[in-house]
């Protein structure tokens, strides 16, 4: 009973953790090679879409919305796959990699915020512009040549447990970024305008609290969260293709709602999108231990988030009510 | 809240414990297999022919995986046949791209992989052996097809339907058929896009390159797929002119649907690239098991098919004659 | 020597000038009253003067030297903090954070000190004597409670000036006894405040000086003593005292009743109110007095099938009946002008004409539909019946002002022409002409046998106006007075209990 | 003629963008407004109609008052298709009395004719997102989104094909040839959708669900349940095909030489039309888009006109998933509608409604769709790579979409107006 005593804006996170906790359970005990220790590929598996989960819980929390991930993804993965084919050395290429979709996640700011474009439907063109640069750059899939970094990467900087488990520096990455993240969410004065305007935007401005310039930046983070995913993506599958990730905002946007993140913003944990993710990779992890069609991890993934939302749903309508009493 | 918690592990549960928990057998040949996804017919069907595989063989058993045409998750699945320690690994690679570390994880684990219908570019030591076509030599024979009956034309003009971008087959097969018909110039591909291996799309893109000039007057269609074929006829129908008289149609795969088309006379020619991949894989996988050495590739036998019979389209090494398309083959084809 | 100084003034929107040069000028440790009517300016003077806006013409002078603020931000800094007139705060984040936000304390690393953070609100709110949990969301406080953080909020900084816009408008007595104390012991300090309101004996009780606006242009500038309210009034509206005295002495009280036209036996919503009964009869006007939150909106809403009466049964008509959604009371000819415009009432995008049709068409479903030629004649009429400024009836609802979006939204309910029509708070924020006018206007309806019931935080309206007066106390019915008994001095009493 | 200015501003940028592509088209793609009268399956084609010897630039005024005219003075916008006979019927006849000696029959009738060409073309390729945009608009003018009718279409598309099949396998051919059996998939399909609309409805007025997160639900798993539904009776989901030619008529049949789905596009549209303007759906649906609460003051059961407005919308999308059926009489669950709920919220926003809600323009969205068809016709026409199409298409959709963004204008014009008063210092 004593889940009754966390405080009502807990309970999302709680919920979330918990079905997580369920579900690897029955994971364990079900499925032969699916073990303890299966935590770690989920990370190994995942973390390229928990780092951009983060740049869309931001979005979201602002009161926003970015649909432009799987693309980015796409675009940074063959970029890089192109320019060490080019014989440029990998440094070079995430560099710049990283640099191009900071300057796009910046580009889509601050259309959204100057010419006050809804943002579904701007990023919604961002999605389809950079698909199209990533064709544009190469149609068909190129495999990511190693180099000395590239090597260095890999093999130094990641950790080996025993000899099945090791943990690529891109977990790493993703966990270092998360912390970060909840750091920079929580206990900064950026951090905090986020949430304000995702609140009420109207406040926030009369507030005092600089709007235009906190919504461009956090897109701009967005942006660099994109990209930094699409590195973590190139490390993990060694291949760039413009058509990686088709759909994958939606993976993203489902992992953030799972997370127990409110679409209207101003509401959620970052540390909860990282459940989310965990959630959605173990769901689909199971179904393939499991054989089952893959047309059920869709329906599944679907009805688990219809039973977040519900949740969701009463909390706020159980918050409001208690104000109203007062 | 503890509510919600039961609600969610009621859900999961039942969701997620629909199989028994199995423990392992030794004389039965646990096997993973990793499928690229169900897009088209042709790959409905190899699923189809590695699932009735499996039935014949009591001894197999087999956890199938539809990445739904992302590499990640086929990397996933990989990599979840690893963890269950299975006998034998076998996917068909989604792009030739990036497996170079899974399938390393998987020699560390020792387990043999066994790729099939499509290839990977990386060190051919980290599979055992690679079962499928040659979509390169599917392009070729399409082209030799229609070099041994092309029109009498000073000019003929071919519109390319080509797959999925930067797919491996559509590719190859494009290299393969320009390789051929470079030797005879009149023959020239004036138009060339992609349909994206679906009948959809393949209408679609065809209903507009025939209101285009190029669209206008042109001889000779070659559809990287049969699906798209299939879109292309519709659309040349509704244009008034006669597929397969006006305009020569040549596609790969051979799939029923196709046959039928060609058998009415509505297309010509079907290079086959056989999805029946089932029986031959899982004789490779069971002599791999086994322990027995194995032949790095293996051609899947494929025919090619037309309404005339008899035309040399083999190459040096592999001659092959067209067989001309039956109601018997018809009723005889599985897919 | 003047601590703000406001030279010619000007502001332009879209056409329509809002502002034609405004000298103004506000000495430190002074009270200073900014009156006129709705659309006259004082909004946008302030929002000019802490930098929402920026001016077309004229300039800002803060401290003796001009300044441009950018963005409220800027004039924070500078030393003028505001206070706007609905209350404008985070509901989903902590009392602290609304108080502190934008300047929370910060660690050596930079990080958002969170003990200092709450240490700093709980001063800032002790300095207004409130006590709370500011750990808690503030959407879990009563707007009362809200509105005096914003105040604290304004507070926190150390400001020079204080602009309050209109920051009784949802305080009780007592709430605003509390204020007008803070603001003396301000002054005190020598701190300027401007200060807001419509409620004219606020005013009175704490303002020293007091400017008056009247469309966009300054009226003047006099010390409060010296000017009484009479005049004040008159100079607000341009009108002479005597027209007042006139317009306040034309409304008559209707006295021939018709029998019952809407009765309800303990109706009450578990929570929310507890069981009330209370009929009224045909040209009757009753009034429902009581302070903020003693439950009298919710009557109203509960009466209109807002938010749905668990207990009690109600009869129109002598005809049992249940609104429990909006849709029965319209159909059945009750109507509601609920108290908060922007969000119950005006549909902004929407034209004058279709606001005004929007209750009837509801009535009247979806198939049957009022021809464009009906429409057109009904807004032409209620436009000329109630005084509405505006070019014409195609005009967008928002760029009326309030009063003129009030009268619409009167239009819409007469328009279904109603047997029950209740007003909560039908003055609230609209000038003393209007006010003058609404009255007279729910005086006329009552003679054409309509029912009234009337709500009104102005007990001299309700005491003016009305036939009959239930007196609610925490969210209870404590009382009610009929005819001759209703005086301030019972209703007070009743509500004091 | 202030309030038309009004009511039709929202008009002018889509209109304006559409017409700047015709002429591109008009100048740089051959024969791209040339309109064929072709005769129903024969194989002879009866020559060009009219305009063979036209440069484009003279075709191109004929072509694009046929796009243009409608909105201006409020005709459905598919107009044009029926506009199309007066401007050719007089060649056809032409062709007619000159085609009758090899006719046997003789005499030209419209039954066995109909147009063909790109114009035409375009308008049959956009059926699919010219119905979703129907329905999209109504939503979003709720101030809602549904992001799920891809997989509704996918859905119903579905239902048909699997009921088709069955039938095809089940009841003799004669039977099929005869009867009218092909009804009832589609009624089927139909319903089906609209219980999709229904469910969606619940969430988001029943239920008070954020729009976007609602649909969410069922566009993720709504693809997987077509995928089941193509299972049925298989091992494995499957692409199911079918034969009937009544059903393939939706879509590939001609009326009065006009395609069939245009005809379906047209009446959706007129009943959509009649239905928002002629009764008060349209107002109730525009304030309760604006501000809900104050809807529910005004008396307006706002939950029952959000949810009917996805209902609509569920409709239309399976209208829209059995047009794509009957294109190729094969559906494929994995990619019927895939991302179309994107092209229809495209269409509806370049046409002029706002996300946010409140006003909706239905013939904007239906310009709107014709718009990006256009676009990836001209694409096509322009041997442009399919796979690189997203990239203009995404250029386009900023360009309009800032054009229609008041702020965007005013700045400009501030820009503009600072510009001549400088001039004027000087």
């Amino acid at each position: 009973m004593k889940t009754f005593k966390i405080p009502l804006r807990y309970v999302p996170i709680a919920a979330t953790i918990s079905v997580f906790c369920v579900v690897y359970l029955i994971g364990i005990i079900c499925y032969d090679g699916f073990g303890v220790l299966s935590i770690f590929d989920l990370l190994q598996d995942n973390s390229y879409l928990g780092i951009a989960a983060i740049g869309t819980a931001l979005v979201i929390l602002t009161g926003g919305i970015d649909l432009s991930v799987g693309s980015v993804i796409a675009f940074t993965t063959i970029l890089i796959a192109k320019i060490l084919v080019a014989g440029g050395n990998a440094f070079l290429a995430i560099s710049l990699a990283l640099a191009l979709g900071t300057l796009f996640g910046f580009c889509q700011g601050c259309l959204i915020h100057y010419f006050s474009l809804p943002p579904f439907l701007l990023t919604l063109a961002g999605m389809f512009f950079v698909r199209g640069c990533a064709f544009v750059v190469n149609v068909s899939d190129v495999p990511i040549k190693r180099d000395a970094v590239f090597d260095f990467v890999t093999d130094n900087l990641s950790i080996s447990i025993g000899s099945e488990i090791t943990i690529s520096f891109y977990v790493v990455v993703y966990i270092v970024l998360l912390i970060a993240a909840i750091i920079f969410s929580q206990r900064t004065r950026a951090g905090r305008n986020i949430y304000a305007i995702g609140d009420n935007e109207l406040a926030a401005t009369l507030m005092g609290i600089p709007v235009g310039r906190t919504k461009i930046m956090t897109y701009t983070i967005a942006g660099f969260c994109y990209a930094l995913g699409g590195v973590a993506f190139a490390f993990y599958l060694k291949s760039g293709y413009a058509s990686h990730c088709v759909g994958m905002e939606m993976e993203a946007i489902a992992a953030v709602v799972i997370g127990g993140t409110l679409l209207t913003g101003g509401v959620g944990y970052i540390f909860g999108s990282f459940f989310g993710v965990l959630v959605l990779g173990l769901i689909t992890a199971l179904i393939t231990y499991d054989g089952l069609d893959s047309c059920w991890s869709r329906i599944i993934v679907g009805l688990l988030m219809l039973v977040f939302i519900f949740m969701q749903n009463m909390i706020t309508k159980i918050s409001k009510s208690k104000s109203k009493s007062h | 809240m503890n509510k919600f918690a039961t609600v969610i592990m009621a859900a999961a549960a039942a969701t997620l414990l629909v199989t028994a928990c199995s423990k392992k057998d030794p004389n039965k040949t646990y096997v993973g297999i990793s499928q690229v996804g169900a897009e088209s017919d042709w790959r409905r069907a190899s699923t189809k022919s590695i699932e009735d595989a499996v039935a014949q063989r009591p001894q197999i058993v087999m956890t199938f995986a539809d990445a739904m045409q992302k590499q990640e998750n086929q990397i996933k699945a990989i990599r979840s046949f690893i963890r269950k320690k299975v006998d034998v690994i076998s996917f068909s690679p989604v792009v030739s791209s990036g497996f170079e570390d899974i399938l390393k994880e998987a020699k560390k684990a020792n387990i043999p992989v066994v790729i099939f219908d499509r290839a990977v570019d990386t060190d051919p030591s980290l599979y055992v052996s690679l079962v499928g076509s040659d979509f390169t030599e599917e392009g070729r024979r399409a082209a030799r097809w229609l070099i041994a009956n092309k029109p009498a034309k000073d000019s003929i003009k071919v519109i390319e339907l080509s797959g999925t971008a930067g797919s491996a087959p559509a590719i190859e097969r494009q290299k393969g058929f320009a390789e051929i018909i470079e030797s005879t110039p009149e023959i020239k591909v004036v138009v060339s896009q992609s349909g994206n291996f679906t009948r959809v799309e393949g209408k679609k893109v065809m209903e507009n390159i025939l209101q285009t000039p190029e669209g206008k007057d042109f001889d000779v269609l070659f559809a990287h797929n049969d699906d798209m074929a299939l879109g292309a006829i519709e659309a040349i129908r509704d244009v008034g002119k006669v597929p397969g008289k006006d305009i020569i149609i040549i596609s790969v795969d051979g799939i029923k649907d196709m046959f039928q088309e060609i058998l009415k006379g509505n297309a010509n020619c079907t290079v086959e690239c056989n999805p029946l991949i089932g029986p031959t894989l899982f004789d490779v996988i069971e002599k791999v098991k086994k322990g027995e050495t194995v032949p790095p590739r293996i051609p899947s036998l494929e025919g090619v098919f037309d309404s005339i019979g008899g035309i040399e389209v083999g190459n040096e090494e592999t001659p092959v004659q067209t067989t001309k398309i039956t109601q018997e083959i018809i009723d005889g084809r599985a897919y | 020597m003047d601590l703000l100084q406001t030279k010619g003034i000007e502001k332009q929107f879209l056409g329509v000038k809002a502002l034609k040069g405004v000298d103004f000028s506000v000495k430190a440790g002074e009270i200073h009253a900014l009156m006129g009517e709705n659309g006259a300016g004082k909004s946008t003077l302030i929002k000019i003067i802490t930098g929402v806006y920026p001016a077309t013409a004229g300039s800002v002078y803060f401290n003796g030297k001009e300044c441009k603020f950018r963005s409220p931000l800027d004039a924070e800094h500078a030393g003028i903090s505001t206070v706007y007139q609905e209350v404008n705060l985070l509901p989903d984040l902590s009392v602290a954070e609304n108080i502190c936000i934008g300047r929370e304390p910060r660690t050596k690393l930079g990080f958002i000190n969170k003990k200092k953070l709450k240490e700093q609100a709980r001063k800032a709110l002790a300095r207004l004597d409130i006590d709370i949990n500011v750990g808690e969301n503030l959407s879990s406080y009563s707007i009362a409670i809200q509105q005096l953080v914003a105040i604290a909020r304004a507070l926190d900084v150390d400001c020079k000036m204080l602009i309050l816009d209109e920051p009784t408008s949802s305080l009780d007595e007592n709430e605003v006894k509390e204020l007008f104390s803070v603001m003396k012991k301000l002054r005190e300090e020598g701190m300027a405040i401007i200060f807001i309101t419509h409620f004219l004996d606020q005013v009175y009780e704490v303002s020293d000086r007091i400017t008056i606006l009247r469309d966009g242009q300054l009226v003047g500038s006099y010390d409060a003593k010296d000017l009484p309210r009479i005049e004040m009034v008159a100079k607000m509206i341009g009108k002479t005292p005597d027209q007042i005295n006139q317009m306040q002495a034309s409304i008559v009280k209707n006295t021939k009743f018709g029998d019952v036209v809407y009765e309800a036996k303990g109706i009450g919503c578990t929570g929310t109110i507890s069981p009330v009964d209370l009929n009224i009869r045909a040209g009757e006007q009753l009034g429902l007095a009581g302070l903020l939150g003693s439950g009298r909106s919710e009557v109203a809403q509960m009466i209109f099938g807002v938010d749905p009466h668990d207990s009690g049964a109600m009869t129109m008509d002598g005809r049992p009946v249940n609104f429990n959604r909006p849709q029965k009371a319209v159909k059945a000819k009750v109507a509601l002008i609920a108290e908060d415009r922007k969000v119950t009432g005006i549909i902004p995008d929407l034209t004058i004409r279709e606001n005004i049709i929007l209750a009837l068409q509801a009535s009247k479903g979806i198939w049957k539909t009022l021809s464009p030629k009906q429409q057109e004649e009904m807004t032409e009429k209620y436009i000329k019946l109630l005084r509405i400024k505006t070019p014409s009836g195609e005009q967008l609802i928002k760029h009326l002002s309030g009063g003129n979006q009030q009268k619409v939204l009167i239009a819409r309910w007469l328009a279904t022409s109603p047997k029950l029509l209740i007003l909560d708070e039908p003055t609230r924020g609209i000038d003393v002409g209007a006010k003058a006018e609404i009255e007279a206007l729910t005086q006329e309806l009552c003679g054409e046998g309509m029912a009234v019931i009337f709500i009104s935080s102005e007990l001299e309206e309700v005491v003016r106006d009305c036939d009959r007066v239930i007196v609610l106390r925490d969210r209870k019915k404590v009382g009610e007075i009929a005819g001759s008994d209703i005086s301030l001095k019972n209703i007070m009493k009743l509500i004091a209990g | 003629m202030k309030k038309m200015s009004n009511k039709y501003r929202h008009l002018v940028w889509p209109l304006a963008s559409l017409a700047l592509l015709l002429l591109y088209n008009a100048f740089f793609t051959e024969d791209f407004f040339k309109v064929y009268v072709k005769k129903g399956n024969a194989s002879e084609q009866t020559q060009v109609v009219g305009k063979k010897d036209n440069t484009p630039a003279a075709q191109q005024p004929v072509a694009q008052p046929t796009e243009q005219q409608p909105p201006a003075e409020q005709q459905p916008v598919a107009q044009p298709t029926e506009q199309q006979p007066p401007a050719e019927q007089q060649p056809v006849a032409q062709t007619a009395e000159q085609s009758q000696p090899e006719e046997k029959d003789g005499g030209f009738s419209i039954f066995d004719y109909h147009f063909s060409g790109t114009p035409v073309l375009i308008l049959k390729q956009g059926s699919e997102v010219m119905l979703l945009a129907i329905g999209m608009t109504l939503v979003i003018a709720t101030g809602g989104i549904d992001i799920s009718v891809g997989a509704v279409m996918a859905i119903a598309g579905a239902v048909a094909a699997l009921l088709m099949d069955m039938f095809e396998h089940q009841l003799p051919a004669s039977a099929m040839e005869t009867g009218l059996y092909w009804l009832i998939p589609v009624f089927a399909a139909l319903l089906l959708a609209t219980l999709c609309g229904f469910w969606n409805g619940m969430l988001v007025a029943g239920c008070g669900i954020q729009p976007m997160v609602a649909t969410l639900v069922l566009m993720v798993s709504g693809r997987g349940m077509a995928q089941l539904i193509t299972s049925i009776g298989r091992s494995k989901p499957e692409q199911i095909t079918f034969q009937s030619e009544q059903l393939a008529f939706l879509r590939n049949g001609y009326v009065l030489m006009v395609p069939c789905c245009l005809w379906i596009v047209v009446i959706m549209y007129i009943i959509a039309g009649l239905l928002t303007r002629k009764t008060a759906l349209g107002l109730f649906i525009e304030s309760v888009g604006n501000n809900e609460h104050a809807s529910r003051y005004a008396g307006i059961e706002s939950r029952r006109i959000k949810w009917l407005a996805y209902i609509i919308c569920g409709f239309c999308a399976g209208m829209a998933g059995l047009l794509t059926l009957c294109d190729t009489k094969s559906i494929d669950a994995n990619n019927a509608g895939l991302y179309l709920e994107l092209d229809a919220i495209l269409a509806t926003v370049i046409g002029g409604t706002s996300m946010a809600g409140g006003r909706f323009f239905l013939s904007g969205s239906l310009i709107g769709a014709i718009l990006i068809q256009t676009l990836t016709a001209t694409m096509i026409a322009n041997k442009v790579d399919s796979s690189i199409i997203p990239l203009p298409k995404a250029l386009v959709v900023i360009i309009v979409c800032l054009l229609q963004s008041p702020v965007f204008r005013a700045k400009v014009f501030s820009l503009f107006a600072s510009k001549s008063a400088k001039g004027g210092v000087q």
